[in-house]
This record gives C-alpha cells, structure tokens and sequence, in this order.
C-alpha cells in the first residue's frame, strides 16, 4: 500500500484500525502491554492490600475515605468509557466531526475525574495531615492511586494531542489505529478505577 | 529520505548511521557491543572477587568495595550483559529466521536499546561518582534503603530505565512473531529459536512490572521518605523479597530460554537431523514459562514463610525439572542416528548439556525447601547458579554468536581460534565453579569479602580463584578472534553449514530489506525442504514488488537521554532541591520527544522494484 | 569434546561423592558433619537427593558417550543425509514418567523435613531464647530468665532450645551449619523461629549467612553446647551477677571506673534488655573477641582502641579512649567471668 | 453507476452492524453503572454482613471488568486471540501476587 493510500483511503474498511500491517501491530502491541499493565497494577495492589493496616498511629481507611466524591468520581470515568466507545463507533463510520465531539467529552470527564482525586488528595493532605509519608499505609494508597491518576493525565494529553493534530484532517488508516489504541487505554483505565472504588474505598469502609 | 544512507561514510556518517538506525541488524550489532563491552566488565569485577577471595584473611580490596564490586558484578551480568547479548541474537536472527523484513516495531526497537543503554551508563557512572551500589543484586530492604551515599540510588534508577527498555522489546519481539511471519509459517512450522524468543518475551511482559513497582517502591522510600519498607512506620521488608522474586525467578528463564532455542537449532544443524520431537520441545519450553511464574519463593525458604508455603514451593519448582529434562533428552536424540559435525558451536552446545545437568540437578536439590536450610546463602548457591547461567547462558551465547556470526557479519569466525576460546573457558569454568558446591556445604556463605583461616577453606578457593583466569584467557581469545576474522577471514557464504531455517537462504550479512520476496515456507525447516527437493533456495510467496521500510530516527536517542538526564535529576535532589531542574529538563525533553513522534506522520518510505531489479543476483 | 569426556566427567562425580559421603571440612563448621538433630535430618535428605541426581547424571551421560562416540561425521561421510527422524512417542513418555516418579520420592520427605523442622515449642518449661541480629554481632535473651549474653550461645547438650528471632535493623540470617540450618532475623514484625538441638558437647561455629553491610562476612558467633547439668549451673551463675562487683586489682578497678564513664551507654554488664553493643556480663569467657579476634589482652585493646580496623563499618566508635585506657579497661573486662561453666567445659 | 449503489448498500449494512454493537454497549453501561450503585449501596446501607459484603462487591467488581474487556474494549469479537490470551496471562500472574500479598507477607 502507498503511503498516499494510508493517508487517503479510498475507501474505509470496516475496521480500519486494523487494515494496515502497522495497525494491525500497533493493536496488538498495545493490547500485550495492557497485560503487562495488569501486572503492574496488581503489585501495586497487592502492596496497598499488604499495608492497608499499617497506619502508625495515623488515620485508618476506615477514618478517612469518605463515599460521595468516589461515587461521583465513578460515575464520571465510566461514563467517560461509554462517550469513549461512542467516539470509536463514529471512527468506524468513517464520521470525524461527530468522533470529535465524543472524545472531547471523554477528556471532558476525564479533567473532571482528575479535578475530584486532586480535591480530595488536598484535602487529606491539608485537613487530615494524611500524607505520602505519614505511614506505610499512606505511602501504599498515594502510591496506587496516584499511579492510577498518573495514567488518566496520560492519558488525558495524549486523547488531546490527538484530537488537536487530527482536527483538519479526515480519519485515516494511519490515524485510526491511533484513536483506537488510546480508547483501549482509556477503557483499562477505567478497568482499573473499578478495582480502585471496591478495593481501596469500600473495602476500607467496611473494614 | 528514500534513497539509504550514503555509501561512502566517514565516521561521521557511520556514527549518525548507527544512532538513528532501527534496522534490527544494525541494532544487533549495538547490542553485541555494548553487551560484551558490559560482559568484560562485569568479568573484570569478578576476577576482582576472585582475586580477593584468592587466600584467606586477604585485603586486596576494602569490605565496603568488595560489596559494591559483587552487587556491580551479578547486576551488571544479568541486566547489562546477558540481557542484551540475548537481545543481540533475537534481534540478529528472529526477523530472519520468520522471513520478515524487520521487527513490529522498529522506531521502539531502537528506543528499547537507547534506554538499555542509557540505564547501564547511569549504572555504571556510580563507580565515579561516590560510591556503587553495595547491597547485593537482590537489593534487599532494609539494607538497600539505608545504604548510605548514593551507590543504590544509581541501582534503582539505572535498573528502570534499563527494565524500560527491555519491556518495550518484549514487546516488540512478541508482536514480530504474531503478525509477521512469512506465508506458510504456522506457529507449529517457527525454528525452536523464534519459539523460545516468543516464550521469553511473554515472561519479559509479565515479569518486568513486578519489577518497576519494587523499583518504584524504593526510589519513592530512598528519595522521597515514603515507608513501604520503614518498620518503624509500619512498613514490611518482606513486600520487597517479594516483588524482587516474581520479577526474578522468570528472569532466569529469561535468560536461559533463548538459548535453550538457540542450542535446539544448533543441534539440528550439526547433526544434520529435524529436531528430535519437535511438538514436545515446543510444549516444554511453553511449560517451564509457565511453571516459571509459580516458583518465585523458592529464593526466600528461609525467610519465614511458614513451612506450608515452603512445601507448596518447593513441590512446584521440582515440577519444572520435567520439561526441562523433556529438553535435555530430545537434544540428546537429535544427535542420536545423525551425522555429528564438531564445529566451535557444537562444541559449546556440547559441553552445555552435562554442565546444565549439573546445575539443573544442583537446582532441585536447592528446591528441597528444608535441605535449602542448608545451602542457602552459601557457595553451594553460587555454584549453582553459575552452572545453569555461565553453563547455559553464556555457553549458549558463545555457541550462538559462532553460528550466527556470518549471518550478522558476513565471515566465519575462525575455527581454531574458536576451539583455543571453548578448552581454556570450558576447563576454567569446572575449576572455578565444581569446588564452589563443597566451599558451600563446609559453611561457607556467600557474600562474603573474607573468609578465615583454620576453617578449610584455602585450597577450594584456591582452585576456584584459579579457574577464573583460564576463563578470562578464553575470553580473550574470543577477541582476538573477533579482530583476526575481521582481517583475515574471507567473505562467508549465504549458507556456510547447510542449514536448514529462512536466514540461511539470502546473503550474509542481509541486504537492509532482508527478502527481496518474502519466502513461502512448506514446512519445518523450510530451507531444508526445498534443498531436500533438489531446490536452491526459497520459492517466493510474492512478485517481486516496492518494499515498505521504515525511516531511520534520532527521537529514540534523545528520549534516552532525556532520560538519562532526569536521573540524575531524581538520584540528587535528595542532596539538594535544585537538582529537580534536571527532572524538569530531562522529561521535558522525553515527553517532548514523544509528542513528536506522536504527531509527526512517519509512514516509511519505499524501495522501488526496479532499484531492486537492478541489484540483481541473488 | 571425545568420549573420554564423559568418561572423565563421571569419575570427578563419583570421586566427589566420595568425598561428600566421607564428610569434610571441619567438624565445628561443616555441613557435612552434623552435630546436630536438624543437621542431621537436612544432610539425610541431601544425601536422597544426591542419590536421585547422581543417577539421572549418569543415565544421561551414559546417552550422551555413547551418542558423541557413535554419531560423529566420519571422514568421507560429507554428503551423508541421516534419516529425519521426527520422535518417538513411548521414548518421551518414559522420559516425562521417570522425572516425574524420581521427584515424587524426594518431594515426600523434603515435606515432611520442612514441617519437621518448623516445630514450635509448646511447653512453658521448653528453653526458649531470643535472638536479635544487629549490625554486626547477635544478641541473646533467655526468656523468663532475666540472662542476656551476646557471641556466644549457651545451651544444654540433647535438649530442644527454642529460638525466636528478629533484627534490630537490617535483615541478617543465623546459621549454625553444624547444628541446623539458618533462619532469617527480620526486622519489624516478621518474627521467626527456628530450634537447636545438639547431640555433642562443643564449641559450634556460626554465620551470619545474610548480607547486611561491610562487615557482614565477619559476624560470626558460636553455640557453646555443655552438659545440661553444667547449663543449669551457668544459669544459675549468670542470674546472680552483681553487675557491680569490685574487681580485685587495682588496674582492674581504675579500668572498671573507665567502662562505667565510656562504655556503659553502649555495653550492659549484668541482666538488660539489648543495648547499642554487645552484653558484656560474661566477657571474660568469650571465645572470641567481636566474634573473630582471638581473646587476647592485646587483641582486646587494639578493639577497644580501633575497632573499625577489624569490622569496617561497625558501630562501635573508634579512639574513645587512649590506649593506655584501654589496657586498664582490657583488665577489667577480662576478670568478667562470673561463671566456672565456659566454653572449656564443653570441650571437656 | 452500479458499483456505487453496492459500495453504499455495505456501507449501509456496515453501519447497521456498528448500530447493533452500539446498543449492546449502552446497555452494558447500563448495567455497569447499575452495578456500581449495588455495591456503594450494599456498603452505604450496612445491612449485610461484613464478611459478605466484601465478596459480594469484588464479585460484581469482576463483572463489570468482564463487561468492560468484552463489550467496550471487543475482546468478543474475532481476531482478539492473542490479546486474551496475553491479558489472562496477566490475569494469572496478577491473582497469584494479590494472594501472595494477602496471606504471607506477614506472619
Ligand atoms: C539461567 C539461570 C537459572 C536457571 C535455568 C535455573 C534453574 C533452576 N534453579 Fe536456579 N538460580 C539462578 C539461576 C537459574 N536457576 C540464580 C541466578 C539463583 C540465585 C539468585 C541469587 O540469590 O542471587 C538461583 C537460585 C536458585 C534457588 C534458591 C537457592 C537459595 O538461594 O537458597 C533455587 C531453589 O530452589 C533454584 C532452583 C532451580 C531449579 C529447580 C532450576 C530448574 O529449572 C533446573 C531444571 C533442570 C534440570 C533438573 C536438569 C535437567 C533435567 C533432567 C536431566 C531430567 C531429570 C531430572 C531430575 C529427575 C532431577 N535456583
Ligand atoms: C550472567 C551472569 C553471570 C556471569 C556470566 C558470571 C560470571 C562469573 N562469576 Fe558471577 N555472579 C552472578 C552472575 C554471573 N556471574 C550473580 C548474579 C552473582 C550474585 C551477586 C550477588 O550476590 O549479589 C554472582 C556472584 C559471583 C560470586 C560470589 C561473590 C560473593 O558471593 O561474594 C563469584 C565468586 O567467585 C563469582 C564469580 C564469577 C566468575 C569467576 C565468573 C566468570 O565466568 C567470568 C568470566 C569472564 C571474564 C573473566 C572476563 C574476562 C575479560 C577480561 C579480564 C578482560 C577485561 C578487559 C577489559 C575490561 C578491557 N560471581
Ligand atoms: C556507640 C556505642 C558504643 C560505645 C560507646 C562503645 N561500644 Fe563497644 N561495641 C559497640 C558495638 C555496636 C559493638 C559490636 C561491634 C560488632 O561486633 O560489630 C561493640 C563491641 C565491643 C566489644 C566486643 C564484644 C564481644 O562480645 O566480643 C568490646 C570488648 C567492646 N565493645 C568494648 C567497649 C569498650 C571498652 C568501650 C568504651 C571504651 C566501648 N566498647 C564503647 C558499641 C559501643
Ligand atoms: Cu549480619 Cu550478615
Ligand atoms: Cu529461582
């Protein structure tokens, strides 16, 4: 295929993430790394759920979390997932502006999202004095969920600088695999923040 | 762009050429250099440790240094040296040997070994710069968080950004082997060689996270006052035994996987016979992966599991046994009824299976949990994992870089230089490293920068101390082998041993696009099939058409060094806040690198029929 | 690579084995020779499992000498195709099968060894002690005794003693090769255990088996193993110290004036929980100095002076006091002996 | 003339498969966020017992992550072998560190 053709389909094929050798490898790939995400975010689980009790005389989990902003919080990145999967739906119908918008709203929520988790890192920082360095326990859960919220900004910059240098110019082979593997990002993220409300914040209300 | 780099290169160029290329050959090559200049090194500091443990009571070197100089030793041969020799010959030979034109990912093949790179500079800078690390390659907790000075900051640092690069070309290597090979390659139909590749970057993908967390976990303790590991603050030394070991149990299967492939093809080219079962090789190779995963604490029986997680351990690391020992008699039967040629490469493959018996064997008795009471932390340990890892891995190197050395650089490498490298290196490694297995059980721990006198234990290191010089005699042979080749030896054929897989069917070295038409593959052994059908070479699946190559990039470079940069940003901040202007810089640069490279259309160009027809021959 | 090789091969085997099955090294100190119940159980077991891997080492080399001397490539024999074979079924199940089986019979007892050797006391009258590991010397504390030594173990020949241990900083290990096995002492909560029992009277070198700094290859201790009447009467000794008594020359007393004012921040005489140094009630019966030194008035003063020079990284500061000091504090630590039971008795 | 006329029926029919797909995938939303209500409230409402409300939210954890990889990220759909196969793998290593990490870290 020349490169003229990647750039200007003549026409789409029904899945034009995969129609190039280059997408086909880059889906894969990033499904692979994916797994080994999996991986990463299990230690780091296993290393919060090792600790959690390891408060050091400070506040316990129990003590600290509070459920309204964590429901709100969930709310806001799976709702991101499905304006995410609505964003690749009109990819595949070979329709930008509409994928535009979608992803827009997805980054919408996603700045959102991350807006709340600073708060309320704030606010145990400030109001609570329950820092990364108070105790073991603090340094598991700033450590998790901070890598959590490090890969939402990621994210985040990378949706945008997407949609930014993709605006003026139609969906393409070469670019579609590009805003397909970023969805898939963005959906583990979100897989990961489940495991993040039920391990971190309800487990540690119920004690 | 399209037309390839210019033919005639001053250094310049050559340089230029090299750190932009993502040619996996080219890569090949810059993996075999910097990988053997970190084997000497790492050496060196080992004939260091010999030299001092040479008599007893001896003050060659100080305790503190002796410390550094056994961490620098095992990290720098298992992360800078094997490593990437090991990725050397992936990347030399698996592209070829599935008939494609290059890896999935070239642009992050070459960042992969930029930041190889880049993490074993940062490693090794420690040296100058206050002190190396100094709490064992193992880096236990709390040891490792209190170590005064800077010597495990650069561990930490250097380990990720090296791990980094090594995650990226597991990747790669795993996409490679998916979603390019020739028509006709079915998974069942790739070189045991491809397979291995294939098994090990799914351990690398799995392993290497367990990793990062430990890594990050202690950077975050030593630099910025977290407590994973701070009893006092309710932290738990254990976590780090832990992380370590997922990630470092597979890794030695890491190590010793692709070899095991590379011995299989070696086998079978020698004897001039297919694989001797070859579906059971496969499935063994898949197995021990596995079972690789599920036997990590078998590092840690005496740190106080409890004895039902040491039974269950122990039970589970004897299992590997069973396809290891699949392996070893199937390599056996290969030669069995076949026609035995004793080139420097059998030759090591050879003196590979009882030496990896030994240390296989060594391995079980140290998985008999209780006996490990015993042998922990003691020579026997060393003993053992010298057996399987300079017996396995690096004879496996040896035996590999002589069979493959036309493929990567057009000549054989000389056969009698070859056989004074193998003898000296072979009977050196025995001495070294037999007598070790009793230094161990008379109660000698490793780890240990002196030994005393009265306690029997003179004459085993002794004759220990003395075998490390034969090795490093062989080794020097090696190079000297290396240089007269390049001088003196003629230009090798395509296929100088008859051989019987796709990278023996184009020249050596390869043409930058490897195939001219990608190769139909008929079977197991494709290039035998045809040559048993009276054929030359290999029927092409395509006409001969435009090639799609990729462009050459600097990005990979300066992301490294960007890297490179912000490391030394994160290990001195700690002395004073100003240094995080680097972190600053050095991401920036990264990230930088990165939007570029994210924004920046890079489709390749293409090498035109008709400049290919030209080229003729072949 | 030719078939005397293997040949080769197989008689250094057979002729190591010898020497293993003969035992070797020193008796306080190996391994090989255990003086103990857990030494004795773990070298059974290495014995099994040296048996099983010597076995399969010999079937696979028998293979393998047979395969390089029959197989090789003949001159003349270039163009020679061997037949391709491509495996044979009964042949890999056999070898699937006899690992499988072999690693059955040394699985079983390595279970019950490890469940052996984690036995943990039950009964209040059980010896128990607990062991710290510090930087670099070992702790002692006898529980419900009020007795804390340091260096050197005591215990009653033939009796269980049960060991708790933990580490006052870095992870170290404690191992008695001769006795039992080693044990990690962690620190933290990570508590463990481990007991000795030892069949022989003597005096039983030990390691710290664990990296843990500079120094690390020179924190050795030793187990005094004596009788059980005689580890009563130490007991016993060592219960009623007076940490204050007067030593009887002069120098001695002036160099018990030095210790209190220098030393005994750092070192306890007498029952105490663990300090920053090694207990001191009993100094005078030391096997060794620091664990390595040969008790020698000399040796003693150069330590006292410039114990940095013998265990690089250790935390006792050097040049506290003069060498004229020293010498007196020397006389008074050497008379510390408040026991008739040292380690001269154990060795009858 | 024809040609065109086909090209645009599959694109047709290609956009009415996307629609089907996409229902699918509103209604897994729906369950999730469905899903998600359950287990705040389960913990919120305090009426069942501790011990069970743990599971009972891993569980429905578990599920809403099972809709996630098959519906939202297409592990359903053909061609996603590999990609299973690696994310079990990851599955597999990762269960086998949380309960490492549950049970024998301390003692
Ligand atoms: C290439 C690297 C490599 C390989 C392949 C292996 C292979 C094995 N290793 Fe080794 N090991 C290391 C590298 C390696 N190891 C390193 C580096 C360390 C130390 C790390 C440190 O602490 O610094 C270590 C430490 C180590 C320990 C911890 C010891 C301790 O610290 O106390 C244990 C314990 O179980 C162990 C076991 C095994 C086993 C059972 C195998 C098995 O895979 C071996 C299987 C092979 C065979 C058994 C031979 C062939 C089989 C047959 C012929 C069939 C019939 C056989 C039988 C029935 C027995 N290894
Ligand atoms: C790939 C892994 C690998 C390899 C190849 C080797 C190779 C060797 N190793 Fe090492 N080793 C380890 C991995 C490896 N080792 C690990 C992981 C540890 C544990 C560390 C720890 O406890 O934390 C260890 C520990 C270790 C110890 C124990 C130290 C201790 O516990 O106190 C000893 C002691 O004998 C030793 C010796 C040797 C020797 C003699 C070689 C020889 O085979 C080396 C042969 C090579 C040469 C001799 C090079 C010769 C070249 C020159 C001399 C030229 C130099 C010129 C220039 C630089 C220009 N190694
Ligand atoms: C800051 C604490 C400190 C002070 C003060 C100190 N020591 Fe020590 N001492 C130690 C430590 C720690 C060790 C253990 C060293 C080792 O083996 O690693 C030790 C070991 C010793 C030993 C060897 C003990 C043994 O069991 O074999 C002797 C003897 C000794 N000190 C004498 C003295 C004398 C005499 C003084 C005063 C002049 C003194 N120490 C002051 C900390 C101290
Ligand atoms: Cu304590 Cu080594
Ligand atoms: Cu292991």
């Amino acid at each position: 295929m020349s490169n003229e053709d990647v750039l200007n389909p003549k026409r789409m094929p029904h899945e034009p993430e995969k129609a190039t050798l280059e997408g086909k490898n880059k889906f894969l790939g990033f499904w692979f790394f994916l797994g080994g995400e999996t991986v990463l975010f299990a230690s780091l689980f296993g290393t919060y759920l090792a600790l959690n009790d390891s408060t050091a005389g400070g506040p316990s989990a129990d003590e600290l979390f509070g459920l309204e902003l964590v429901f709100i919080m969930t709310m806001l990145l799976l709702t991101s997932s499905l304006t995410s999967v609505y964003a690749i739906y009109h990819m595949k119908n070979n329709d930008l502006g509409k994928m535009l918008v979608w992803l827009g709203v997805t980054v919408a929520l996603g700045f959102a999202f991350l807006g709340c988790e600073i708060y309320e890192f704030y606010h145990y920082i400030h109001g609570e004095h329950f820092t990364f360095r108070s105790s073991a326990f603090g340094s598991a859960f700033y450590t998790l969920v901070g890598f959590h919220g490090g890969h939402v900004l990621f994210g985040l910059l990378w949706i945008l600088s997407l949609i930014i240098r993709n605006a003026k110019r139609g969906i393409n082979l070469y670019n579609a695999p590009k805003f397909y593997v970023a969805s898939l990002y963005w959906h583990f993220i979100d897989v990961v923040w489940v495991f993040i409300f039920t391990v971190v914040y309800l487990m540690g209300k119920v004690g | 762009m399209s037309t390839a780099v210019a033919q005639k290169k001053g250094f310049g160029a050559f340089l230029w050429d090299y750190l932009t290329t993502v040619d996996h050959k080219k890569i090949a090559h810059l993996y075999l250099v910097s990988g053997g200049l970190f084997f000497l090194l790492g050496g060196l500091e080992a004939m260091i440790i010999r030299i001092q443990l040479m008599k007893p009571d001896n003050e060659f070197i100080s305790a503190g240094l002796y410390n550094e100089m056994l961490t620098m030793h095992g990290t720098t041969m298992i992360f800078l040296a094997a490593m990437p020799l090991i990725f050397a010959l992936m990347n030399a030979v698996v592209p070829l040997q599935i008939g494609a034109r290059d890896v999935a990912f070239p642009f992050l093949n070459s960042l992969g070994f930029w930041l190889f790179l880049a993490g074993g500079v940062i490693l090794n800078c420690s040296w100058f710069m206050g002190g190396a690390p100094d709490a064992g390659w193992t880096a236990y907790a709390p040891l490792s968080t209190t170590s005064p000075g800077h010597g495990v900051d650069f561990y930490v640092i250097g380990l990720q950004i090296a791990g980094a690069g090594t995650l990226i070309g597991g990747i790669n290597f795993l996409v490679t082997i998916v979603n390019m090979r020739a028509p006709g390659m079915s998974y069942m139909r790739m070189p045991l060689f491809t397979w291995a590749v294939f098994v090990t970057s799914t351990l690398i993908l799995f392993a290497f996270p367990a990793l990062t967390v430990g890594l990050f976990l202690m950077m975050f303790d030593r630099m910025f006052g977290s407590a994973f590991f701070d009893v006092n603050a309710g932290g738990n030394v254990i976590i780090w035994e832990h992380l370590f070991w997922i990630f470092g149990h597979p890794e030695v299967y890491i190590l010793i996987l692709p070899l095991f492939g590379a011995f299989s093809d070696i086998f079978s080219t020698f004897s001039k016979k297919r694989l001797f079962g070859y579906s059971a090789m496969v499935f063994a190779t898949v197995l021990i992966g596995f079972l690789g995963f599920m036997v990590w604490a078998h590092h840690m029986f005496t740190t106080g599991m409890g004895p039902v997680a040491n039974s269950i351990f122990a039970v589970t690391t004897m299992a590997i046994a069973v396809p290891t020992g699949i392996k070893i008699f199937n390599w056996l039967f290969t030669m069995w009824g076949g026609a035995i040629r004793m080139t420097t490469a059998m030759l090591w493959s050879i003196a590979f299976i009882p030496t990896f018996t030994i240390g296989g064997m060594t391995g079980v008795m140290l998985a008999s949990a209780a006996a490990d009471y015993q042998y922990h932390d003691t020579y026997f340990v060393v003993a053992h994992f010298h057996y399987v890892i300079v017996g396995g891995v690096v004879f496996g190197i040896f035996a590999s870089l002589h069979y493959w050395w036309p493929k990567m650089f057009g000549k054989v490498l000389n056969e009698k230089l070859g056989k004074l490298t193998f003898w000296p290196f072979f009977i050196g490694f025995h001495l070294t490293f037999f007598i070790q297995h009793f230094l161990g059980l008379m109660g000698m721990p490793r780890r240990y920068w002196k030994f005393l006198e009265g306690q029997g234990l003179e004459t085993g290191n002794m004759i220990s101390s003395i075998g490390a010089f034969f090795m490093a005699f062989g080794t020097i042979v090696f190079l000297i082998n290396v240089v007269y080749t390049a001088v003196k030896e003629e230009k090798a054929p395509a296929d100088p041993y008859d051989g019987r897989t796709l990278e023996w069917s184009i020249p050596s070295p390869p043409p930058f696009y490897n195939f001219k038409q990608t190769p139909l593959v008929r079977g197991l052994d494709p290039l035998w099939v045809e040559k048993s059908e009276g054929k030359k070479g290999m029927t092409p699946a395509e006409p001969l058409g435009d090639i799609h190559m990729p462009n050459s990039s600097i990005l990979p470079f300066v992301m490294s060094l960007g890297l490179f940069i912000a490391g030394f940003g994160f290990i001195y901040q700690v002395d004073n806040i100003a240094w995080l202007s680097l972190v600053f810089i050095g991401m920036g640069i990264t990230l930088g690198c990165m939007l570029i490279r994210s924004v920046k259309d890079d489709l390749g160009y293409h090498v035109h029929k008709e400049d290919l027809e030209e080229e003729g021959g072949h | 690579m030719k078939g005397w090789m293997g040949k080769f091969r197989a008689l250094f085997l057979f002729s190591s084995l010898a020497l293993v099955l003969s035992g070797c090294g020193k008796e306080n100190l190996s391994a090989l020779k255990p003086e103990g119940y857990g030494a004795e159980v773990i070298l059974d077991l290495m014995i099994l499992s040296i048996a099983i891997m010597v076995f399969v080492f010999i079937v696979v080399m028998a293979i393998y000498t047979f395969v390089l001397v029959r197989y090789r490539a003949k001159k003349g024999q270039e163009n020679y195709i061997p037949k391709q074979t491509e495996g044979n079924k009964a042949l890999e199940i056999i070898w699937t099968v006899i690992p499988i089986i072999l690693l059955l019979v040394l699985a079983v007892p390595t279970v019950q060894a490890t469940f052996d050797l984690a036995e943990e006391s039950t009964k209040k009258s059980d010896i128990q002690v607990e062991v710290t590991g510090s930087q670099f010397w070992w702790h002692f504390e006898y529980k419900g005794q009020e007795i804390s030594t340091s260096q050197d173990l005591y215990i009653p020949e033939g009796e269980r003693v049960y060991l708790t241990m933990k580490s006052s900083d870095v992870i170290h290990s404690f191992w008695v090769p001769s006795i039992a096995g080693k044990v990690d002492t962690n620190p933290g909560d990570n508590e463990n255990s481990m007991y000795l029992e030892a069949y022989e009277e003597g005096v039983y070198w030990g390691h710290c088996a664990e990296l843990c700094g500079p120094a690390h290859s020179l924190m050795d201790f030793r187990v005094v193993v004596v009788s059980p009447e005689e580890f009563e009467q130490w007991v016993n000794d060592m219960k009623n110290v007076d940490p204050k008594a007067e030593p009887e020359t002069t120098v001695a007393q002036e160099g018990q004036e030095l210790f209190q004012n220098n030393c005994l921040s750092c070192h306890a005489i007498g029952s105490a929980p663990k300090g920053v140094g090694p207990n001191l009630t009993n100094f005078g019966d030391r096997t060794k100095i620091a664990g390595i030194l040969e008790p020698t008035k000399e040796n003693l003063v150069d330590w006292i002076v410039n114990p940095d020079e013998f265990k690089p990284g250790n935390n006792m500061p050097s040049n506290l006091v003069s060498e004229e000091e020293a010498s007196k504090i020397a006389e008074y630590l050497m008379q510390l002996q408040p026991s008739k039971i040292t380690p001269e008795s154990a060795k009858e | 003339m024809a040609k065109d006329t086909k090209t645009k029926s599959t694109t047709d029919f290609k956009k009415e498969a996307h629609k089907e797909e996409m229902k699918q995938q509103v209604v897994t939303f729906a369950l999730m966020i469905i899903f998600t209500i359950a287990a705040f409230a389960l913990v919120v409402s305090d009426v069942i017992d501790r011990y069970f409300i743990i599971p009972i939210i891993l569980l429905l954890a578990l599920v809403q992550v099972i809709f996630q990889l098959y519906y939202f990220m297409h592990m359903k759909n053909k061609g996603h072998e590999m990609p299973a196969l690696m994310i079990y793998g990851g599955i597999s290593v990762a269960v086998m560190t949380i309960l490492t990490f549950t049970t024998i870290i301390w003692w």
